[in-house]
């Protein structure tokens, strides 16, 4: 197990970055590199009016606190914040922010990466699409490549 | 015959036209993979959510288990897609 | 060469990441992945009062434009901003920010990781350590694992 | 001769003793490994500064170059050990 702090939320409204990276590396000296990574709510085509992100409260929680208990440990991270909201979130708005921290720059962009590879295919959320004309649209599939992204991760 | 909290979600949700329910299970569902068979069983709006087996994740008291796990003392069993968060 | 925007600055003063990462995606619905890497002065043993960086004026903003510039197109980022601070910086203070932005999130992930790897062996900074006990130490020497991690891009 | 502006940065400009100067060049000195090995006949302090020549980061004009590249055209060089920014 790890000492370092983990924080992490299921929420319905919005995130601020510079909130959270305060709250996780003020008062230290001892932190070197800071990745954050934000998911937002793309739309290229201008089709969309929103996606509607179900979760499974409770699990949802669980589960991303052991991504970031697995990524503190393997990486040598010395903080790690992951928030994810639910609900429904229009393009151009945040759908998730991870953070982590640690004293040299590859441990946490490292750790990042592995937290969304894991958070994309094990923590329970699922992206519904509402069209602009009003249709409420399908589930959004899951993706191969997400699968492989995770499987590099394994030793 | 044991009792068991099911919770569904996403279009597994949808199509058994429920978010969770209480169900009695006979002694002969083992595993995850034998709750799946046995709901099948209960008519087609089951049919039509997990009629492609294998796709179907299952977490039993909330951390994710595969189809050959059993799926003894689940206080709450959750079966839906792949997930597509983040 | 590329049309994405790249904003580069050399200076005294603190940056604040909510606006620089604002300014980077405000009112675009293209962007699905923002990665911002900060990079903090360190003090784990508690000697050191501050870091001085000097810096060649002209060729580090040349240069680090330089490296945005081939991230952009080596990646296919949307967006990349880098912001890298000179004078004294004391423990715990920001030295340098490094934001990426594309529909993806590996590509922002590998944008930010390649800058910073390039930025840390091709920019003209150097970085003097000033100790707690009022003398002046001695300049911080270039690390062998710096070229390592940028030459693992190397084709 | 040519007249040439020449910059130091951290420890090489702390050993030469100055920030920045303009020098002739003879014709002799062609790339930047010519400069170097011409400067440090010019003083002790340019001796100390540049000691480890192999260390020693050459820039023309603001661009980075090897030892081996030529000088000329340039308005401005600069010397400076590894960098250590970031």
């Amino acid at each position: 197990m790890t000492a370092a702090p983990v924080t992490v939320r299921v929420q319905r409204g919005d995130f601020d970055l510079a909130t959270e990276v305060q709250a996780l590396s003020a008062g230290r000296h001892d932190i070197g590199a800071v990745v954050t990574f934000s998911g937002l709510c793309r739309d290229e085509a201008g089709t969309l009016s929103a996606l509607e992100l179900e979760h499974y409260p409770g699990m949802a929680e669980a589960e991303i606190t052991r991504i970031c208990d697995e990524a503190i440990n393997r990486f040598g991270l010395q903080a790690a914040t992951a928030i994810h909201r639910y609900g429904k979130i229009a393009p151009g708005e945040n759908i998730v922010l991870v953070i982590t921290a640690s004293p040299h720059r590859q441990a946490a962009f490292d750790g990042a990466n592995f937290i969304m590879d894991f958070l994309k295919t094990s923590a329970p959320f699922w992206k519904k699409e509402h069209g602009n004309d009003g249709t409420a649209g399908g589930w959004v599939s899951a993706k191969d490549e997400d699968d492989s992204a995770r499987d590099r991760w394994s030793d | 015959m044991a009792s068991v909290n099911l919770v569904y979600f996403a279009w597994v949700r949808e199509r058994i036209g429920r978010g969770e329910e209480t169900l009695e299970l006979p002694d002969t569902v083992v595993t995850a993979g034998d709750l799946l068979a046995h709901l099948k069983t209960l008519g087609e709006e089951y049919e039509a959510a997990l009629e492609h087996e294998n796709v179907i994740r299952v977490a039993i008291n909330q951390e994710h288990v595969d189809h050959d796990e059993t799926i003894a003392g689940a206080r709450e069993i959750a079966l839906f897609p792949p997930m597509t968060g983040g």
